[in-house]
């Protein structure tokens, strides 16, 4: 039996057992059975329902992907509130699409999901192609900036991370 | 084996539903046939041990989950709900006997779905838990839903619209009663609630009032009490014929709990909410009869006049639970017995008559001839006389004792009428509508295949009530009666019901 | 200290609680009702957390995580309704 | 209790209150559909996480045992609200809400509809 | 002897025609003569002892409760009714084996005619009430089916239901009466009715019971004013009517007459009431038979005119014209009976009833033409003839009438007159048909009938000659002892002789003769006279009553029963407001002792919020997505009081509850309309506003009233159980599989049923969507976008970790199979709406029907378990185990039930919504809405 | 506090039982969904209210009444699948009626079947 018959979604299964000892605060020998358990099964269940998708090939990377993106969340939020705050006819919104190097579903997917999560930008659309973004910023100052920092920023890194 | 009967008019229907769901019998129709006719037969045979047991050996409780009354459930099987599980059982199987002629094949599920029927209705009867009464009403209610639609068609549709919106009300209603008596009386058995009515203070007597009267309008409308009767005609009159037969019993089970709760928990022992529903149920049970009565005039075709008929009957029972007396209750249920079986079978009948008289169905206009009018015909006759009160079938035995059940001069002056009345608007209603049906004939031969032997066998099973229960009325009397005495007489079965003693 | 600052804090989700309300009974479009009731099932689960921490109760985790997963359903799903109108196809 | 885990606690609770509040203020105010997308989607993942954070230090500290399960609704809030923030996008696009006016670009809002590459003449050119 | 055989013979007899029909006409006749012919050698052979005095008695005991006991007598009543039913009976027996023809089903026939034959002598012997009134109803079911025999045509179906109702409605008012009458005397053993005469005339319900007993006998014996069904039952074949309608049916009520006399008679009103119905029927029925061109039609309303002179001698009050009666019964059936079959003879020969068409059948039926010229001069009182001799001691008593005080001249002088009627339309009888020139059109040239068809004639006019000339000899017997039964022994002295000597009575004869043959003369006149009025047809006016009847019914039933689902919803809200609110009123205060919780701004925030929803939701509840998302505002915040008043539990059900039911409900907008018309009138609006406002108040009163009382409950039991007894710290949920697992086992059935409920519902439906939303805008084209779906395969692992975690933890912490059920369900709806139902079809093999099969059979057998541990159901064990290095664990059987629930969860929810997805899935027709 | 809870109960009541009134089935349906919450809420507190008493053993030192929460949850359970059921109901008779009126015919409509005037005998 192949590799991938037997441990159908190895990342999953990781997040399945740590997930498993998170929800019961618990290192107990019992629950890391269990934990174990359950992330050899589910994945095995839930195996049909995947479509296939391109692997994490560098996770020392996406471990620094991850950080960096949650550290973004912080500022953007503070932004997002001294935005909310201030008067709204200061507000200059507008709508972007950023071309895509990205091809598959789920860096495209992560991608537009850090865009939502980070400063001020919410992902609106993919267009049917999948080689564009459109996203809507709630202020402007220079549009192209933006895409760049953007597709240096969030972009490259999941290219490297996913080897596409 | 023995020691566990109580539960096995509920679990083996249960059992033989879910085995019916499940390969190798779900793959085809004659399994599921031969299935659910063996189960159906045990279950009978369940039924029927059990009342026998009961009847020598008195109240039997199976006390579920080994959690003594009054904290776990219990069931009880006393002269009263043994009879009627009994009841309900021969139902089902006529009724599946008469589908297995064909009536099964349209639409999925009949056969799981009459046995989990069959399964609500005897836990309905045998629950001696007042929230497990509201679910087995609940099981019952969404199989009848289920059935009420089979065969499918628009008028069903609209019919069960009307029925599944006003039961889940009812349903609403039943839990909000639920609440004020948990809320007071702080327990859900029976017996025991029958226990603490008498002790509550003045203002929690109040609140249990409400929910004493709100379950009489949950149990007046599951009965088909006026006002609440609107539902049954249409649902009744557009369900599938077995289907139909097998709600005959439906209503009847609203009259059970108005017995069982109103007259154990809210009876003679009550104290300050002693017979409380009694000034209502009067004008209530004679308004039904009337309005029954009248529906039965005014109806086009023999399935209305049918549903009709048994409000008529459920307002004759709510005259007996009006009557509050033993000797009502012992008539009661000897009428409830006879009425079902008789209501059913008229069911059945008007549907081989529609299926034999082409277009024109069971309504009353000239039309082909029935492909077997002797057969039908005697069918018809016998149960027509039956239901109408005619001697010598069951019929006069039930409306005598309801008349003799009345001993006051008042009692007479409001129960004599209305039945009697009732009575002869029904020989009028069923004289028209049959010389119609089967004498008002054009020269057409009717097209149909004639009934087929299970068709035959389900209507005789039902229709054999109709002489037995008065040849055999002296036992059976007896038996209303001892059942009728054990239920008015509670505290007498109380350590019976409550071993460990009242919480 | 820590229960005048979790009833402050709970203050300020209950006000918006209210805003939410106030925008989902506003409008206009149908689509700012739905972000305004999943905004509420965010700070339901906030109002949770912190009536659990006001307790001191690990009892109420499950009903924050409950409403954080199916309010996101209930939310694709509303939202799927109104883009194709079915929403399973 | 020890006063730094108090502080620590209720620190952590301010901002995640005064994050909620804000996000849901912004819903309020901002001016139409599309920049309302952006303050709860965001301001509730941080302000939740403030919420979460400190019921994980307090639980932590209060049980005795690493009580982390917090982080769990933590880790779905960020995976679902992109999520729900693009299918709301969606649905906008779809019923073609109008954008506060002084939005830039407005005519990506067709092409972002009809998911179609950006086709209008003024949009920008990129190799 | 047994007297039980004298009914069950003729019972038994029932069933000869039917097993005999095979064998041939003659011999189905005699077959089926036999069994009753035995019962009239039984009965001859008792009748010596009758005579001597004794009443002959049996009894069985059969439903004690009911007071019906079966049991018979035979006293001289008896006897004598025995004899005509019987006797009359065999001879009618072989006149219809040659009066039907080849078509008629002559077993059809015979089992109806013995049935009634049966019913008859039932009621005749009858020693308890219930049976008396038992086999009562029993003839007017099987002359029903006598007079419908010829089923195909219209005034036979009309009559016969005309007869069944009339005496349908009589039989249920003797019912009362005999009810009535056992109540006062406490008994419903006749002998002891009988013997009890004083109590009962004493009993302030004497009256009552009298006049029930009377409808009930007016009714049958066709008086006036309830004659008119007689005449329509003549549609039945001659024989019927020859039996029913001379000696038997409509004698049986003045059998019953006879029959109370002693208990009932001798006060004021039992003589003015029969005495004056009798009267006036007497005359009303011999006036009317004179207008008659129907053979039958005049016997009949003759029949009508000699019952009410029997009536009207049981009505006088003298035991002397108890006697008359009595004899006037036995002549009245002889040569009635004859007369019918004469009839009969001459319809069947010459094909042909009426009157103006039969003329000088004289030359061709001589013979028979003297019998009934002998029958109807008996019936107009000739001498020498029984007919006369009765009629005779009837006018003699009319002339003792006091009971009308200074009026009481006027019953002699009406009683000539009835007998002036009598003899003119018996002279119409013989000279309209057997003279008065030549037939005019009859089908067939009329001739004399077969040797044997005549032979039941023959020996009904040699007895009524018999009778007329040797009454003593021939009649004394019976006629003193069914006399003495009605008279309670009291026979007083009478004399049977054909000449009494010129008197009163014998003038008045002569007055009536002469008289009836001037009116015969005159006759054109009198017609002329009569034609002045119009004719009313008593089937017509019947029916049209009834078709009155029902079309107010019709009209009254339509008129609350509308078909409005709102109107039968209101009247249930409006009863279940009444009956609930009236309790209230009592209630002196709403606040009860037990302390209050305290309040704070959270608790009135989600107050505020969760009543500003519902009220949105009922304002625009026409704008119906809106108001879908208030309702799910007000479903979360009922979640969150769960959770905040200590029920856990509570919310993360009520939560996952919620979801499905949201899109499930969205899926129900998508086919139904998305708006909401307004059509309720403002003052609809008003009134169901009002209504729902009031129960919401005595709602939310009792809800008050009843949280601030203290509570004793059973639940410290369960507390105090939870663990030791179920091994749980979750008490909720040990109460759900454990304490209660009962009712939770209902529960999953009700969600299996439901499920397969609505796959039938799914099953031929046929829903055309909408090309586009309310606003007419064409969907999204983009079916399954793609950030959803790649999230949603993420995210299901995750999901399903969190069901098997609040699967485990159920038992002793919130959560438990239910919740965990609704989670994976959740899941796995959220792959179909991500991925759509073709995708997850094609990977998902998982079939939700055996799902909930399973389920529901899971938690089954874990409750049967506990049989092989001699335990009731649902017994549950647990029990703590230790491994080394994982630690101890509990295993329960519990966990095993839970699993069910788990189960029947999935395959419910999924059976629904995924067949639900089916719908559509393969094609996406667009047709406009069809409104 | 009881008297608020009161209130929010008569309130869902109300609002359910204006709903349940309604003449189409969409209402009608919504307004059964309202008076489950209602009933819920009304037999939850048949117990009595009781703050921090989860009847989880060993949380607290006095409980909430456990019995009364397991009877809503079996209500809600039985409710869900009712809800179910009459919300397909609602779909199949506006399938096999072609209108989504609580009686299946649409109200200024006159009535068409005039089958009872041929009955007639
Ligand atoms: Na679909
Ligand atoms: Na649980």
């Amino acid at each position: 039996m192949s590799r991938s018959f037997w441990l159908p979604m190895p990342l999953h299964s990781l997040l399945l057992f740590v997930a498993w000892l998170l929800l019961n605060n618990s290192v107990e020998p019992g629950h890391l059975v269990l934990a174990a358990f359950l992330a050899w099964t589910i994945p095995l269940l839930c195996a049909p329902l995947k479509t296939d998708q391109p692997r994490v090939l560098k996770p020392l990377l996406a471990a620094r992907y991850v950080l960096r993106v949650l550290g973004d969340i912080v500022t953007a939020n503070i932004d997002v509130a001294i935005l909310v705050l201030s008067p709204m006819r200061k507000l200059q919104p507008g709508f972007i699409a950023i071309p895509l190097d990205l091809k598959e579903d789920l860096p495209i997917t992560v991608l537009a999901s850090t865009i939502s999560l980070t400063p001020g930008t919410v992902s609106a659309e993919v267009s049917e192609d999948q080689k564009w973004l459109y996203i809507h910023a709630l202020h402007i100052t220079d549009e192209q900036a933006l895409i760049a920092e953007i597709k240096a920023r969030y972009e490259a890194p999941l290219k490297e991370i996913f080897g596409c | 084996m023995i020691e566990h009967l109580p539960i096995l008019p509920v679990l083996l229907p249960l059992l033989g539903a879910l085995l019916l769901l499940l390969p190798p019998l779900s793959a085809s129709l004659e399994r599921q046939r031969i299935a659910s006719l063996v189960v159906s037969a045990l279950t009978l045979l369940a039924a029927l041990t059990l009342m026998l047991h009961t009847r020598a050996e008195g109240i039997q409780l199976y006390v579920l989950g080994d959690w003594q009354p009054p904290f776990g459930i219990v069931l009880v099987s006393d002269l009263l709900s043994s009879l009627l599980v009994l009841l309900t059982s021969v139902l089902g199987l006529a009724a599946l006997l008469y589908a297995c002629a064909g009536e099964d094949r349209t639409g999925a599920y009949f056969h799981p779905l009459i046995l989990f029927q069959l399964m609500g209705i005897n836990g309905a009867f045998l629950t001696g838990d007042i929230f497990n009464l509201f679910v087995f009403f609940e099981v019952l209610l969404i199989a009848s839903y289920a059935l009420l639609i089979h065969g499918g068609g628009k008028q069903k549709t609209q019919a069960s619209f009307h029925y599944v919106a006003l039961n889940l009300v009812g349903s609403s209603l039943f839990l909000f009663a639920l609440g004020m008596l948990y809320g007071t009386l702080g327990t859900l058995n029976i017996a025991d609630m029958s226990t603490k009515v008498a002790k509550l203070s003045e203002a929690e007597a109040v609140l249990a009032r409400a929910g004493g009267m709100l379950l009489l309008v949950v149990f007046g409308l599951k009965a088909a009490m006026l006002p609440l009767h609107f539902w049954l005609t249409r649902a009744y009159s557009s369900a599938a014929a077995p289907v139909a037969a097998l709600f005959a019993i439906m209503t009847k089970v609203g009259i059970y709990s108005l017995y069982r709760v109103h007259t154990v928990v809210f009876g003679e022992n009550a104290g300050p909410l002693a017979n409380m529903i009694e000034p209502w149920i009067w004008p209530l049970a004679i308004m039904t009869v009337v309005a029954g009565s009248i529906g039965a005039l005014a109806s086009p075709n023999l399935r209305e006049l049918t549903a009709n008929l048994v409000i008529v009957s459920v307002g004759t029972l709510l005259i007996s639970v009006a009557l509050q007396n033993e000797k009502a209750t012992a008539a009661g249920l000897y009428y409830l017995v006879h009425s079902t079986f008789i209501s059913a079978a008229l069911f059945l009948v008007a549907g081989l008559i529609s299926e034999q008289r082409g277009k024109a169905g069971d309504r009353f206009v000239m039309s082909r001839k029935v492909r077997q009018p002797a057969l039908l015909g005697v069918c018809f006759f016998v149960a027509a006389m039956t239901i109408a009160g005619i001697p010598p079938f069951s019929g006069f035995v039930g409306k005598l004792l309801m008349l003799q059940s009345a001993e006051q001069g008042s009692e007479m002056l409001w129960v004599w009428p209305t039945i009697l009345i009732s009575s002869l608007i029904t020989i009028i209603a069923l004289s028209r509508g049959g010389t119609t049906l089967f004498w008002r004939r054009s020269t057409d031969k009717s097209q149909s295949d004639p009934a087929s032997p299970w068709q035959v066998a389900a209507v005789t099973l039902l229709l054999l009530a109709a002489p037995l229960m008065v040849i055999f009325g002296g036992p059976m009397t007896e038996y209303t009666d001892a059942a009728a005495r054990q239920l008015h007489q509670l505290p007498a079965s109380l350590d019976v019901l409550l071993p460990g003693g009242p919480s | 200290m820590l229960n005048t600052t979790i009833f402050i804090v709970s203050g300020a989700v209950c006000i918006a609680l209210v805003l939410n309300l106030w925008r989902l009974l506003r409008g206009p479009d149908l689509s700012d009702r739905i972000l305004a009731l999943d905004t509420m099932y965010i700070n339901s689960i906030a109002l949770i957390l912190l009536y659990g921490m006001h307790m001191g109760t690990n009892l109420y985790f499950e009903a924050a995580l409950l409403i954080a997963m199916l309010g996101f359903v209930s939310t694709v799903a509303l939202c799927k309704y109104l883009l194709r109108g079915d929403i399973i196809e | 209790m020890n006063i730094l885990v108090e502080i620590l606690v209720c620190v952590l609770l301010l901002i995640g209150g005064f994050f909620v509040l804000v996000g849901s203020l912004g819903l309020c105010r901002l001016p139409d559909v599309y920049t309302r997308l952006h303050a709860p989607t965001k301001a509730t993942t941080v302000g939740m996480g403030g919420i979460l954070i400190a019921s994980m230090v307090l639980m932590t500290y209060e049980q005795g045992y690493f009580s982390v399960h917090e982080l769990l609704i933590t880790l779905f809030l960020l995976i679902t609200a992109p999520i729900t923030a693009h299918m709301l996008a969606k649905t906008a696009l779809h019923h073609e809400n109008r954008a506060l006016r002084r939005t830039r670009s407005q005519h990506l809002i067709a092409s972002a509809r009809e998911q179609q590459p950006p086709a209008a003449p003024d949009s920008p050119n990129h190799d | 002897m047994n007297l039980f055989w004298i009914p069950l013979l003729p019972l038994l007899g029932t069933l000869m025609p039917l097993l005999t029909e095979r064998f041939g006409r003659s011999a189905c006749a005699l077959m089926t003569a036999i069994l009753p012919a035995v019962a009239l050698f039984m009965v001859l052979y008792a009748a010596p002892q009758v005579f001597a005095g004794t009443t002959l008695q049996e009894s069985f005991s059969w439903i004690p409760s009911l007071g019906l006991e079966l049991s018979f007598r035979l006293d001289g009543l008896a006897l004598l009714f025995c004899l005509l039913i019987l006797g009359i009976g065999l001879l009618i027996i072989l006149y219809a084996r040659y009066y039907l023809s080849e078509q008629d089903s002559m077993s059809r026939f015979y089992a109806y005619l013995i049935l009634f034959m049966t019913a008859m002598v039932g009621i005749v012997t009858a020693n308890n009430l219930i049976q008396l009134w038992l086999f009562w109803e029993l003839t007017s079911i099987s002359s029903f089916l006598l007079i419908s025999f010829w089923n195909h045509k219209s005034e036979a179906r009309k009559g016969a239901r005309m007869a069944l109702t009339v005496t349908g409605a009589g039989g249920l008012a003797l019912l009362a009466g005999l009810l009535l009458i056992a109540h006062i005397v406490g008994s419903y053993d006749l002998s002891v009715v009988l013997a009890s005469g004083d109590t009962l005339r004493e009993h302030s319900a004497y009256p009552v019971a009298l006049v029930l007993v009377l409808l009930g006998a007016f009714t049958k014996s066709a008086q006036f004013p309830f004659h008119f069904w007689l005449p329509h039952a003549m549609a039945a074949p001659t024989p019927v009517s020859a039996y029913l309608h001379s000696a038997t049916m409509v004698k049986a009520g003045i059998f019953l007459l006879a029959r109370f006399y002693p208990v009932l008679s001798g006060t004021e009103l039992w003589f003015l009431i029969v005495s004056l119905t009798g009267l006036a029927t007497l005359l009303l029925g011999a006036y009317i038979a004179l207008f008659k061109h129907d053979l039958k039609g005049l016997l009949a309303y003759s029949t009508v005119s000699h019952l009410g002179l029997i009536t009207l001698l049981l009505g006088m009050d003298t035991q002397l014209a108890a006697v008359a009666a009595i004899f006037h019964i036995i002549n009245h059936a002889t040569f009635k009976a004859s007369l019918f079959m004469a009839a009969g003879i001459i319809d069947h020969e010459s094909g042909s009833r009426d009157m103006r068409k039969l003329n000088g059948l004289w030359k061709y039926m001589p013979y028979t033409a003297t019998l009934a010229m002998v029958a109807a001069a008996s019936m107009a009182g000739v001498p020498l003839l029984n007919g006369f001799l009765s009629k005779e001691m009837f006018f003699a008593e009319t002339l003792h009438q006091v009971s009308l005080g200074s009026l009481s001249w006027m019953v002699p002088v009406l009683a000539t007159l009835g007998g002036v009627f009598s003899v003119a339309y018996s002279t119409r009888f013989i000279h309209d048909v057997f003279f008065n020139g030549e037939p005019i059109d009859l089908p067939k040239t009329p001739h004399e009938p077969p040797r044997y068809m005549r032979i039941p004639v023959e020996i009904l006019v040699a007895l009524c000659l018999l009778l007329g000339i040797f009454p003593g000899y021939i009649i004394g017997g019976l006629l003193d002892s069914a006399s003495s039964a009605v008279l309670a022994g009291n026979l007083p002295d009478y004399s049977l002789s054909i000449w009494h000597g010129f008197n009163l009575p014998l003038l008045m004869s002569v007055i009536a003769m002469m008289g009836g043959l001037m009116i015969y003369y005159n006759r054109r006149h009198l017609y002329q006279f009569q034609a002045q009025f119009p004719e009313t047809d008593a089937k017509m006016a019947f029916e049209s009553a009834i078709q009155w009847l029902v079309a107010a019914a019709t009209r009254v039933h339509k008129f609350y029963e509308n078909g409005s689902l709102q109107r039968y919803m209101w009247l249930l809200l409006l009863f279940a407001l009444v009956l609930t609110a009236g309790p209230l009123m009592d209630l002196n205060t709403t606040a009860g002792l037990r302390p209050h919780l305290p309040i704070d701004g959270v608790e009135i925030t989600a107050a505020v919020l969760l009543c500003l929803s519902a009220l949105a939701t009922v304002i625009w509840h026409r704008k119906r997505m809106i108001a879908l998302l208030t309702l799910s505002v007000v479903g979360l915040i009922v979640s969150i009081a769960f959770a905040r008043f200590s029920a856990p539990d509570l919310a993360l059900t009520q939560l996952s509850v919620e979801v499905v039911t949201v899109i499930l409900l969205m899926l129900a907008l998508f086919f139904l309309p998305q708006k909401t018309p307004k059509e309720s009138s403002p003052r609809r609006v008003v009134r169901d506003l009002a209504i729902a406002a009031m129960i919401g108040g005595v709602v939310g009163t009792i809800n008050y009233a009843m949280m601030t009382r203290p509570l004793d409950s059973i639940s410290d039991y369960f507390l105090a159980n939870s663990k030791i007894g179920g091994g749980g710290t979750n008490v909720v949920n040990v109460i759900l599989v454990d304490f209660r697992g009962f009712d939770t086992l209902g529960e999953i059935t009700v969600l299996g049923i439901a499920a397969l409920g609505i796959f039938k519902l799914i099953a031929r439906m046929r829903l055309f969507m909408p090309a586009g939303d309310e606003h007419g805008r064409p969907w999204a084209r983009d079916r399954h976008p793609m950030m959803l779906a790649v999230i949603s395969q993420s995210l299901l692992p995750l999901a399903l970790l969190v069901s098997v975690y609040i699967f485990l933890r159920g038992h002793n912490l919130p959560g438990g199979g239910f919740i965990a059920g609704l989670v994976t369900s959740v899941a796995l709806v959220q792959q179909y709406v991500a991925h759509g139902v073709d995708w997850m079809k094609a990977r998902l093999k998982l079939d939700y029907q055996w799902l909930i099969g399973s389920g529901v059979l899971i938690a089954t057998l874990t409750g049967l378990g506990s049989w092989a541990f001699d335990r009731p159901f649902l017994t549950s064990w647990f029990d703590y185990f230790k491994l080394p290095w994982i630690g101890k664990f509990e295993l329960a059987s519990a966990m095993v039930f839970d699993l069910g629930v788990y189960l029947t969860v999935i395959g419910a929810t999924l059976l629904i919504l995924a067949n639900l997805g089916k719908l559509t899935t393969n094609h996406r027709p667009t047709q406009p809405e069809s409104e | 506090m009881e008297a608020v809870y009161a209130v929010c109960v008569g309130l869902l009541t109300f609002s359910g039982i204006f709903l349940c009134l309604r003449g189409r089935t969409f209402p009608v349906v919504m307004g059964l969904t309202m008076l489950s919450y209602a009933v819920n809420l009304f037999l939850f507190s048949s117990g009595r209210l009781k703050l921090d008493g989860a009847a989880i053993l060993g949380t607290s030192y006095t409980y909430a009444d456990p019995l009364p929460q397991a009877l809503v949850l079996t209500a809600i359970v039985i409710g869900f699948a009712m809800t179910a059921f009459v919300v397909i109901l609602a779909m199949r008779a506006r399938a096999d009626l072609g209108n989504d009126h609580v009686d299946g015919r649409l109200p200024p409509q006159p009535e068409t079947k005039t089958r009872r005037k041929k009955d007639q005998a």
